[in-house]
């Protein structure tokens, strides 16, 4: 009996956890049928990729923001490091994996390892702070990320990797080639991510992130978001689990940046900025905090959207800054919200 | 909400057929957001070439569209996908370098022709045979600038400002800094900025003002570049100023105090105060239009959309052909042609997309462009 | 000497972020919110100033204080229709409106004056003090962007500690429940800080591009977010921290450009920040609360 | 109706109920003080606890009660003197290091975890008896789910204790008030303490109500063989419950012994119960 409870754990939230992995295969199952007999807009299709990614970066970041319940504005520098390591990766193994699959899943593993120990690093002093000044810290890193790997030259030749920083210095030998070449990113990048990838790292994440909040870490990271002096009074490592939140977060940023940046022929530092950052974090207040399915909604909208605006022609960003700003008011305001649902003539009895 | 929606609709299919079949052109550039200013200004150009092409006697037809790409190469896939959707046959790829790299991978892979206005970096027309340039590909502006220098005997120490995270600057820079030894300059100062640090140019001014830089090259857009010489003068250095193409529309900058720029040398393929009839034409369309005078990514926007015109009518290719097919045309034309456009005479391309023309040296005198030489 | 200029560059540089930064740190101390959209409100008041004394040709002083009024009513009216309506919400939500608010003006400002950067005319002029036959020279914009922030610095230290919509303030930031128990109307503090923080942002933005003068509808967003830094630095809701971290992330800027690294300067500024934040978790001079338990 | 404990010296110049006479002390605090801000809020603090003895914390309010708890706990430092748990000082330790010696408390103003179901209130306080790894919660290998499965059969055990399994799945925020407080003492126990310490546990509760926290903190005791510590402004609880308090006024032990001594010692009326008769 014990067992069955288990795994049918708290019943509503379980329903939850099953709708969210539903509704995701089910999406995909329609955007792939849909692909594949040309139902969709190349539009629409060149953007499944991408939201993959997002919807990942999504899951990613509500387990520090909605789970742990730490503001983190650097999200975008996990991506990153995570989009230059892999593609790095990536090309390193391109004479040695023909598979574009196996190479693409281990430029992810490789980028969620490299994104995880980035998010170590920086770790260490920011789970120190707390609150807004942890939210202003990692706003820094992520700068600080951008701004290393503006400077970072990376190239292979005969005698292996070589590696320079603020100026190309690497001499590479004659028929060596150079990867990553500071504010000129990486170019002529094989565009390996498919859709299909995006779906199974999307389910890969929700089951990490699922998973973890069911168990001992899970409760411990809930815990410490709900009361930090009361989780310490019961002995729990506050800065061992906000590590494990901030390095498994990171590391699924990681996985997710390569996913990306393999999705396009070219990559730069200063795609992941702090306004990618923010992005993200709008996907996650905007899903509900702790609500991954509503983060993966949020994503897909949000991406979608400016691309359903271009229409309105130059007015396009302008609407898409009122539209953000009104469903913020909508899902957050008491008034707002009860005169919508007055509304809405199919309104459904009060719900819980 | 709907209305809006339905009534935009209905403008854009008006301005759209007109003219019954038209060639679908269509081309991604920032038209919001930081960088808005070069997409928004080669959009206009490309626009009053079509409408003057449409109002002439000729079979060719455009039906030009541009979209946004915020200055992103992920939106820029977005937005050419979008064109895809809408049925581009011939593309102006994106207007900034990074986009267009990734455009031009859609466009090698899509068989879709592109010839980009202002996409200067070298990766844009790497590897693809159907991706064109109007412009100067980056490294070829850093040598020549380097070898115009050097041979005109201008300076012998030159301090360098460029821009880290801008891969226009760093193509240009990178050639420059490369060359500069062989044509017997000597780079004695060498400083950079990025996003988020480029309002104060003190320490990169003092630097080339203590070692001596007689001449200061700044392979730049013109916004920062105007900050450099307004602090500058502020600290009383003089030396000889050079920029490259990104410098010119300095003098259109409202409210810029045109003795800053005075003396300031840059090689430029366009001058809107040249006096030919074809430059002035296009500026007073420009002016009237949009009440500002058009900088050079208005002048590639204006020539590209010629170029499709000349390449279009002399291969005798039709609307209803498909972009594949066009591509073969294109191709076969743009390494073959010569063309004459505001940007440039004698206009020719190379079969990897560069194109050749001569870069015009200008110095500005009393708040004008003047030739070199 | 050369040390020395840099130095003064540094305080130039700084007292653009300090003055940015005040109106963060007031905002924040009493409303408890990051408005991102502070940035961009600067950029407004900048474009004010610039239409009133370019184009309209009045005298700066004039068209600064029309940016004021622009400025003081645009911040009413934003806190009004974005910000209120949250005022129960979490306080992430508030955030996310701050940052659409922040896109709608900058898409606003892109529509309405155009891409095109215009060189905002210094409301000073272009001249500076030279001293010691020239080798130094402080240029008046610096010497009154300083002497501004200190002015208003004074005048909000006074006004906050003296006068009674001061107080209310001050209690509002200690306890918005009690205050309102005291019979002080909140939301009419809340938005007198709005109205007085986007003031502030007017003048900022007269200084800033007065400083650096070039005006685009993004103008606002960099400096926005390194005086965001600076408030957090000098310890975010104190007044004078506010002032101490924009001066000190200036100087700090430019030193690391000149002596360790044009390139990697912004790494540097940020890596200094979080040491700081480090030794001084509520920053230089910002106040560690202890939760009572 | 309360067996009287009989009180006897030991060596170390305490005295501890009979039964814990020949064990050694689950808590001993020698001249404990603290100052903050500048102000001696604890002061010469010496309290010795028996294996399983119950003792009441009381006096005024801003006696300094809670703090004694905050420094046993470690949420402060303490400024001066030595905290002995279980015989070992505990200086240096954090708050979650003085849990894992064995005190847990509850808090005055109730910390539950609101968002969390109550039994997973409860499992998380048993987080340090689970050692599966993160690779196991996230492949679910048998090891997460043997000690999940243990553990919420133990966290179903203890809310039984307060008849509470009921409303395990409930969110803990969702309880009524007095329930609130009894999951507080639930999640302190799973932490298997030696010692608890209550912080008003009766605060806002009617009398039905108090009568019945009685019981259940008698029963804990019986259950577990625990010390406990508790503070409280219900004199008839304290005096019913507690075989020795400690009176604390500005920061000073006035007072120590058991409740008929307390009740009639001069200087706890005057600073207390007499002061309360008045009023």
């Amino acid at each position: 009996m014990t067992m069955r409870r288990l795994i049918n754990l708290k019943r509503a939230e379980a329903r939850k956890i099953y709708l969210t992995y539903a509704v995701v295969i089910i999406a995909y199952i329609v955007c792939q049928v849909m692909s594949s007999t040309k139902f969709l807009s190349s539009s629409m299709r060149g953007m499944l990729v991408p939201i993959c990614a997002y919807m990942v970066m999504a899951v990613s970041l509500n387990l520090v923001v909605g789970i742990l319940g730490e503001l983190s504005l650097g999200h975008a520098g996990f991506m990153s490091v995570g989009a230059f390591s892999g593609v790095a990766t990536a090309i390193l193994l391109q004479g040695v994996i023909p598979f574009a699959p196996v190479r693409l899943a281990i430029a992810m593993i490789v980028a969620a390892i490299f994104a995880a120990f980035a998010g170590f690093v920086i770790g260490i002093p920011v789970l120190r702070l707390k609150g807004d000044y942890l939210a202003i810290v990692t706003l820094a890193f992520g700068e600080i990320i951008k701004s290393i790997l503006n400077n970072f030259y990376m190239g292979i030749d005969s005698q292996g990797i070589q590696m320079s920083m603020l100026s190309d210095t690497t001499r590479l030998l004659p028929g060596g080639k150079l990867i990553i070449r500071g504010p000129m990113g990486i170019s002529g990048i094989q565009k390996i991510a498919t859709f299909p990838a995006g779906a199974i790292l999307l389910i890969i994440a929700l089951m990490i992130v699922f998973n973890l909040v069911n168990s001992r870490s899970g409760r411990a990271f809930m815990a410490i978001r709900d009361d930090r002096i009361a989780a310490e009074s019961i002995g729990l490592d506050i800065t061992k689990y906000k590590m494990m939140a901030f390095v498994m977060s990171a590391a699924l940023a990681g996985a997710a940046g390569a996913l990306f940046a393999m999705n396009y022929s070219t990559i730069v530092a200063n795609k992941f900025d702090f306004n990618t950052s923010i992005l993200i974090l709008v996907f996650v207040v905007l899903g509900g905090q702790g609500n991954m399915l509503g983060g993966i909604i949020a994503a897909a909208v949000l991406t979608i959207l400016p691309e359903k605006l271009r229409s309105f022609s130059e007015y396009r960003m302008l609407l898409y800054a009122i539209v953000l700003i009104v469903m913020m008011l909508a899902t957050n305001n008491a008034e707002i919200k009860e005169f919508l649902s007055r509304l809405n003539p199919f309104r459904r009895k009060e719900e819980d | 909400m709907k209305k809006i929606f339905v009534s935009a609709l209905l403008v854009l299919a008006m301005s759209a057929c007109a003219f019954g079949a038209a060639f679908k052109i269509g081309g991604t550039g920032p038209l919001t957001g930081g960088a808005a200013i070069y997409g928004t200004a080669a959009m206009r150009g490309a626009q009053i070439a079509a409408e003057e092409i449409n109002a002439m006697n000729i079979d060719v037809k455009f039906d030009l569209r541009y979209e946004d790409d915020t200055h992103d190469a992920e939106k820029a896939v977005n937005a050419y996908n979008a064109l895809k959707d809408w049925g581009m046959q011939i593309s102006l790829g994106s207007v900034t370098s990074k986009p267009a790299e990734a455009t031009a991978a859609e466009n090698f892979a899509d068989r879709i022709f592109a010839l980009t206005p202002s996409a200067s970096s070298a990766a844009v027309t790497e590897g693809k045979d159907n991706v064109f340039q109007m412009c100067f590909v980056d490294p070829n502006q850093g040598t020549a600038s380097a070898q115009y220098i050097g041979e005109k005997k201008l300076a012998k120490k030159v301090a360098v400002i460029w821009k880290n995270d801008d891969v226009y600057s760093k193509g240009v820079r990178d050639t420059f800094v490369e060359n500069a030894g062989k044509h017997g300059l000597e780079i004695v100062s060498e400083t950079a900025f990025a996003d988020g640090n480029d309002t104060d140019f003190s320490v990169q001014l003092t630097d080339a003002k203590n070692k001596g830089a007689e001449l200061v090259f700044l392979p730049m857009y013109y916004q920062p570049a105007s900050l450099i010489l307004a602090q500058a003068q502020a600290m009383g250095y003089a030396p000889k100023w050079f920029g490259i193409d990104g410098m010119d529309g300095i003098l259109t900058m409202e409210g810029f105090d045109k003795s800053l720029a005075e003396g300031v040398m840059l090689l430029t393929p366009f001058n809107a105060d040249a006096k030919d009839e074809r430059t002035q034409k296009f500026v007073k369309k420009y002016q009237e239009k949009f009440g500002e005078i058009p900088n050079q990514f208005a002048a590639d926007g204006y020539d590209c959309v010629y170029a499709y015109c000349q390449a279009l009518a002399q291969s005798g290719a039709t609307p209803d052909m498909s972009a594949e097919d066009l591509c073969g045309k294109m191709i076969e034309q743009f390494t073959t042609m010569t063309f004459n456009g505001v940007t440039g005479e004698n206009v020719r391309w190379a079969k990897n997309g560069e194109v050749t023309k001569d870069p015009k040296g200008m110095v500005i005198k009393n708040g004008a462009y003047v030739g070199l030489d | 000497m050369t040390f020395l200029n840099f130095f003064i560059s540094g305080i130039s540089l700084g007292s653009i972020y300090a003055i940015i930064a005040l109106g963060y740190t007031m905002v924040y101390g009493i409303a408890k919110m990051l408005n991102f959209a502070h940035g961009d409100v600067i950029m407004v008041g900048a474009y004010v100033c610039f239409y009133a004394v370019a184009r309209y040709e009045l005298n700066p002083f004039i068209g600064v204080v029309i940016a004021m009024i622009v400025c003081t009513l645009l911040g009413m009216i934003v806190e009004r229709l974005a910000y209120k309506p949250l005022r129960q919400a979490p306080s992430l939500a508030v955030l996310i409106t701050a940052i659409g608010m922040s896109y709608f003006l900058q898409n606003t400002a892109l529509l309405l004056w155009s891409s095109n950067p215009k060189v905002f005319p210094s409301i000073v002029g272009r001249g500076s003090f030279k001293l010691f036959d020239g080798e130094l020279s402080i240029s008046h914009i610096t010497a009154l962007t300083i002497i501004a922030c200190l002015v208003i610095m004074a005048v909000l230290t006074l006004f906050i500690s003296k006068t009674k919509m001061g107080k209310a303030m001050r209690a509002c930031s200690e306890d918005k429940g009690a205050a309102q128990l005291m019979g002080i109307n909140v939301n009419a503090t809340i938005s007198m800080t709005f109205a007085i923080g986007s003031g502030l942002a007017a003048v900022a933005g007269a200084l800033l591009c007065s400083a650096y003068p070039t005006l685009m509808p993004t103008t606002g967003s960099l400096p926005g977010i390194k005086a965001f830094t600076a408030a957090v630095f000098g310890g975010i809701g104190s007044i004078p921290g506010a002032f101490l971290g924009g001066l000190m992330l200036g100087v700090i800027e430019i030193f690391a450009k000149a002596y360790i690294s044009s390139q990697l300067s912004d790494a540097v500024v940020f890596g200094v920040l979080i040491v700081v934040l480090l030794v001084k978790p509520a920053g230089l001079l910002g106040k560690m609360t202890q939760e009572k338990v | 109706m309360k067996a009287k404990t009989k009180y006897v010296p030991v060596p170390s110049t305490t005295i501890l109920p009979e039964r814990d006479a020949g064990r050694s002390p689950v808590l001993e605090c020698v001249k404990l003080g603290i100052t903050l801000g500048g102000i001696k809020a604890v002061e010469d603090f010496n309290l010795t606890v028996g294996r399983t003895e119950i003792v009441g914390l009381i006096g005024p309010n801003g006696a300094g009660k809670t703090t004694v708890f905050n420094l046993l706990t470690k949420v402060y430092q303490p400024t001066t003197g030595t905290i002995l748990l279980n015989g070992q000082d505990t200086h240096g330790m954090d708050t979650r290091q003085v849990n894992k010696a064995g005190i847990a408390r509850t808090f005055q103003n109730i910390r539950l975890f609101k968002n969390l179901s109550v039994i997973d209130n409860v499992k998380t306080a048993m987080n340090n008896e689970m050692h599966y790894n993160m690779l196991s919660a996230i492949l679910r290998l048998p090891d997460y789910r043997r000690e999940e499965v243990a553990a919420h059969r133990r966290a179903l055990k203890l809310l039984s204790i307060f008849d509470m399994q009921h409303m395990a799945d409930a969110p803990a925020g969702s309880l009524p008030y007095g329930a609130q407080r009894r999951l507080e003492i639930v999640r302190a126990l799973a932490t298997n303490p030696s010692l608890l310490l209550l912080d008003e546990p009766a605060a806002g509760m009617n009398p039905s109500e108090t009568a019945d926290l009685m019981d259940n903190i008698r029963k804990v005791h019986e259950m577990f063989q625990i010390a406990i510590v508790l503070i409280e402004h219900d004199m008839s609880l304290v005096m019913n419950i507690c075989e020795g308090i400690c009176v604390l006024n500005f920061g000073h032990v006035i007072a120590k012994g058991t409740p008929d001594e307390i009740q009639s010692n001069p200087a706890v009326i005057e600073a207390y119960l007499g002061r309360k008769k008045e009023a």
